[in-house]
């Protein structure tokens, strides 16, 4: 009996603690999981934030684009920044989306079209990169509107913006972010670092930019006879600088979201990216001040992003002085790249949408092989990385730029893609939209 | 019965009421105007670009007066528009046929005031 | 002593067990109350954050009211928007919140009163919940200003607005959603869905709206003595477009938000909204093209504001197939209540605000019971839903628009709603307040 | 063998139960941690959310100052407030915030430089933390932009917004604020309450305004020459409302996101926020109203900045009524304020700044002595937390008054601190930036 | 051929209008302006400080008629902006030269019309 | 002295005062105006609503000069405006009697250019 009790407490206790073993591990798998869910949930409502950060981007941009030209067309430009984001938003959900995160085929997704498979009452992931994907999309396709501003055909830029989130924006993603859900990219295959998308999302949407405005031909007025470049001042400084300010703003999601974790490296993002704003539009304020002798407040907005542009691509690689140094030089460069398009080039680019993303969008991708502090040239890591960040520049000039010049060459032979003279002078506003945008004011149009 | 046609530095306008309210000239007109003439505007750049300011703001002042008025109404409008600088502006002066008061259907000398 | 040493052994080690299994009781419900905890906090966050957005609205609808309108009414205007929602804020804080969440008389409820009963100093979910409550009976409250534009006296505005918060919008709410807290309602209980207010905040304003420009009657100059309605055209497209933009990046804290929970659920929410208003844009922008020849700026923003009116109530229900269908549906539909409100019932509507917030919230609160993915008739779940559906449309149209005439005609008969004909020429900002919005312009004011 | 047996078992269980009181231990570590990283994951979010709210504060303040004065001046004022920020972003950096929250020596902190000693690629906290705190130095350096409008000379406010960042904020801060990271103050020391900033933020700012505007001495024409005030009406009110929605918005992020917590706190500090500014218009809006007859749309929104300045330092401390009584007496004390600056002290503060921030910040920080929950005169603390209180509210005005007279004192005397007559009269726009803010808009310049 | 200039209140500008189209003169040229007159404008306080807005929004209508047009058009002028009140407006007349289509090179009385 | 008013389409502007200058005029004053001549306008929609502009956007002109300026002046004007279409705009002279620099109180001939 004794033996009997004994080996049955034992037993009780054995099988209590190996009750408890089981209880222990199921409990302990369950809590694991549940803290995983919780960070997921985080994760979530971060990048869910930061996605609606970056929507309101598109605010922005219609700020800065209609401040920076003429009273006539801001009607234009404003249904131009809402239609490119409408048609974007759909076009990317029914077929961007997939090609740019669906399983490759080597050269662009071939799944989640509409995002198929996804439950469709259910709390997936994908939902939130749907949406931060998209606002991104829209991001790339607004640029151009800026560019191409004060002389595009409404409707041809209706289809322009068709293109670029259904199939131009979505394949160059590919090759560079695919496998942030399930493709995979030859560009991200090599190592190259873009990390919220200098080139992906910037230096594409500048490089269409460019292709638009060589295409379309620069404003009436803009170049005297002789060729020397005139100012167009834009009509509403204030909107144009709220706009940057929105920017800024949106910006805070654009890079510290593109983590799409919520944790330290929001901080560390947040950082970076302000203070590569704060250099940019300090450095344009001073090389204009120094170039034509006062303080050019256009110079200074566009400063600021490109600072920000810049500093896109290498947020989350570089130091914080790296960051300054990399926001200071695109704010000079700026300001250059901007005299050099206007005056040299003479493309007419009335906001300087080339310039700051265009330019400022591949100089700071080359930056982060640069100032990298893992593998940068500055921080002993050779060439290399510098040589993979030259490549990812050069493939997204020559897709965008060679695509946009073909597109908008169609357009032009189809459609059509600039309005008539006539309806130039009067402006887009009352020849595209049937109305004015400040009715009642009195506004000289004399150019 | 004249009109007067005055260009002033907008900045003098209100000087320029003040002075003919003392010569007891109450009535005027007045609208928003560029002018060119021997202040010669500015240049300046915009994004690197040139432009040519030459057409500067001014007010137009328009006063109609009965002739015996002609001469305190100069005499105000250099009161308070001079400073002795380029740009101070011109009066014009020319003849006027008729005048009358919409309100009351007043012509000629009385409508004026 | 052997016994002894091994019972002692036993005991210990049951004792050990033993001690091992509270521990881990405790431990656990510990741990347990420590996740939920978090994911509280997370949605403290969260649903804090969504309200800030939904309280940023405000600018977005005063931007949009003022730039559809005149200039010499836009301090008007802003005065109207700032202080429905700072006499919001304070009644709803006093009596409002009260009526909607208390324990309910079957009626409205009767508790929760100046947030009684909540520990002042504590961290309690009451606080987050009254702020996210507050924006949205704010909401409510600047739809009318809208649609009452340009002819409402000042102190008639300020009346209305005490009354939409501290009565109408609550009472309605609590039968709709007065279980979120601690009320209940008889439209939830039949199985009434707004998960976030198409009916509940949009068309409960949009009916008042309707009342309140009935009462006034129309614009001096909207229509010609043989009752051809006439355009007036607002004076500042770009403020419209901003406050467009401003909205759009509200409705993300309206309608993910009001899960008020940190989950997937935020991302889907936030695609069907998304996806809802690029499809009113659109659609509204092809709408007024067709019908005028030319794509209307205002037609288009509107469409915008349609589809992000009508998807609120089905936002979390219906798949984003169907949020397209709905959207797209709204923006049509918002083109043709415009013109029928405008041009056959004369009903003078200067921003189009019955149209957006009534009728598409209406719209949109039927539309759940078509495209629903659970019980809609389009999922095969018959007309069941829909009827219910159209209970809380019809009752929600009789409660606001019966309770907004009465409401109007009293204040009219006491202190005035509308100012002397000579202040609506000259203009509501020296007329109400003495001051003009843009001092030193050259504005015509021949209409 | 039997003993052998069971001392094995025995042992067995023994090894078994300290096996899982290891597992257990260390589990449990784990999980505690993991909890704890979640939480502080869960900060980062809500801290870097709040973070580019009061970012985005910038913007309010840019469209509020420039609404508030003339067309003329609207380009340089959107480029100071460009600039401060820019400025302040970079010195902060490198010097201010180690000023601030470094090791303290007594009277600043020494340590913390250019974020030294923090991981350059890491998650640490501090990342998070300097840029919550950049974008509070940033509000106090741009409040003082507004009481210098339309007069000062550009390089002369560049110097001042080096100093204001790099000194004269981050020393005082450092006596309120420093251990909030690594440093200690004597005011904090002491028992001083001040949140989230009525003084340390808010009050230094409108201080140094009232240094500048002295200084600098009021506008052509602001006063007539037997020394009556003439008013310079802004020439946007709708820019105007739109600033004081942003920063509405914004001080959703600077209140509640001072907790630097998420959790239940947030809501709570958010409705004792948004309370107070209701009842500041509300207030400002009547008085001005009994005062001149009507309600004045400058006041009504100044009366909203008033509620949320006084706020600021008691939002966690005081209840929902104390907040509503705070904002209400802010929204009165405001428009006396404004006049007696105005009119008796004659000094020239366009948007009232010193009025909204300085003497609202100080009332604010005083009425947490009166309405502390815990502490206050009217909940029974007695006088002492008053006194405390006004210990602070002096120390800010002695150092931020007489730091400023000195600094713009210096500056006039070396680089000059104010534009020529001339300059003045034609508009700082063309005289400091050979710009126009609205080119073709056909604007009165007479005033 | 005269000139006609008229100031009437900008509300009225439709109904000028209107009444001048029932006479058959459909030209005409309208600039914005401001106006002093019996209309003693008001005094508004903008944050506290007293602002005097003496300066009435009017706006400004010129006419090239030949001299049969002269009394059509006035009485037009008359029957669109007359409402009795004080600040209708005034119409000054003065005789022109010349006129000149820029189109065509016409002159004289072929050009006003 | 002659007054010379033009009305020219905004976008002529320039031209115009680069033909003035040629023919060595620089002295002109510019207002913001709308016009209703042989142009009719246009139709728009507004938000369904039927919205008719007659008054379209032109620019007036306006130069005082000495008698032996009035045809270069003339010249000019239309050598810059003219296009060939209908609202090229039209050309008004009538005489000055008098003419003061307000800077120095200079009168007639002297004070014009
Ligand atoms: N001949 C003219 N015809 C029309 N306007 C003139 C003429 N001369 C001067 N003005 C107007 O007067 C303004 C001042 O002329 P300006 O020659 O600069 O003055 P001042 O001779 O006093 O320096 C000009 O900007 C222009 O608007
Ligand atoms: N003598 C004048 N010279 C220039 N403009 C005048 C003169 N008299 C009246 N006006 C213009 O006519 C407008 C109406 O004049 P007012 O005296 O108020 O009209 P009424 O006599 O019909 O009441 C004024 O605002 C001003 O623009
Ligand atoms: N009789 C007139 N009185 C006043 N302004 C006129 C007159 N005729 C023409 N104008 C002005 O000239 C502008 C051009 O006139 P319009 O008849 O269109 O020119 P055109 O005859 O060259 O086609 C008009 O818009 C108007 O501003």
């Amino acid at each position: 009996m004794r033996k009997g009790k004994i080996s049955a407490l034992i037993l009780l206790l054995l099988g209590l603690s190996v009750g408890f073993a089981f209880a222990q591990e199921t409990e302990g798998v369950d809590i694991g999981s549940k803290i995983e869910d919780l960070q997921n949930n985080l994760n979530i409502v971060w990048t869910a934030v930061a996605a609606f950060l970056v929507f309101f981007m598109q605010a922005g941009f219609a700020m800065v684009e209609s401040g920076f030209t003429r009273a006539k067309n801001t009607v234009n430009i404003m249904m131009k920044n809402l239609m490119d984001f409408s048609i974007g938003t759909v076009v990317f959900f029914l077929i961007g989306f997939g090609l740019m995160f669906g399983a490759t085929n080597g050269f662009f997704g071939t799944t989640h079209f509409v995002l198929a498979g996804t439950n469709v009452a259910g709390k997936d992931w994908n939902w939130t990169f749907l949406i931060f994907q998209t606002v991104f999309a829209g991001t790339s396709a607004t640029i151009v509107s800026g560019a191409m501003a004060e002389r595009t055909k409404f409707s041809g830029y209706l289809v322009y913006s068709l293109f670029i989130c259904a199939l131009i924006y979505p394949v160059f993603g590919s090759w560079a972010w695919g496998s942030l859900l399930d493709g995979a990219g030859w560009l991200e295959n090599i190592g190259f670092t873009d990390f919220a998308g200098s080139t992906v999302v910037h230096s594409i949407g500048g490089w269409l930019a460019l292709a638009g405005a060589i295409v379309l031909g620069p404003r009436i007025g803009k170049y005297t006879p002789d060729g020397k470049a005139r100012a167009i001042p834009g009509h509403n400084i204030a909107l144009a600088a709220l706009g940057v300010f929105i920017l800024w703003f949106g910006w805070f999601g654009f890079n510290p979201g593109s983590t799409t974790v919520g944790d330290g490296d929001i901080g560390r993002i947040a950082v970076t990216t302000n203070l590569a704003a704060a250099a940019g539009a300090i450095a344009s304020m001073f090389t204009s001040w120094i170039m034509s002798k006062k303080p050019d407040g256009s110079m200074a907005l566009n400063g600021a992003l490109a600072g920000l542009v810049a500093i896109t691509a290498g947020c989350a690689n570089v130091s914080p002085l790296g960051s300054l140094a990399i926001g200071f030089l695109a704010g000079i460069l700026v300001v250059f790249s901007v005299y050099f398009f206007d005056r040299t080039l003479k493309v007419d680019d009335p906001v300087g949408a080339v310039s700051v993303h265009g330019v400022c969008g591949a100089f700071g991708t080359l930056a982060v092989g640069l100032f990298a502090t893992e593998g940068g040239l500055f921080y002993g890591g050779g060439f290399k990385l510098f040589g993979i960040q030259a490549v990812g520049v050069l493939s997204a000039f020559v897709w965008a730029f060679g695509l946009g010049l073909t597109l908008f060459f169609v357009i032009k032979k189809t459609i059509g893609l600039r309005v008539s003279a006539e309806e130039e002078l009067r402006g887009l506003d009352i020849g595209e939209h049937g109305m004015e945008a400040y009715s009642g004011f009195q506004i000289f149009t004399t150019q | 019965m004249k009109l007067i046609i005055a260009y002033v530095q907008p900045e003098r306008l209100n000087a320029v009421k003040q002075a003919l309210y003392e010569r007891e000239i109450y009535k005027l007109s007045v609208t928003n105007a560029l002018g060119c003439g021997q202040q010669k505007g500015y240049h300046e750049t915009y994004r690197g670009a040139d432009i040519e300011v030459n057409l500067l703001k001014k007010v137009r002042i328009e006063i109609a007066v009965n002739d015996s008025f002609v001469e305190p109404t100069i005499e105000g409008i250099i009161a308070g528009a001079k400073t002795g600088n380029i740009g101070d502006g011109k009066i014009f002066i020319h003849s006027l046929d008729e005048c009358i008061r919409i309100r009351t259907g007043e012509k000629g000398n009385e409508a004026i005031g």
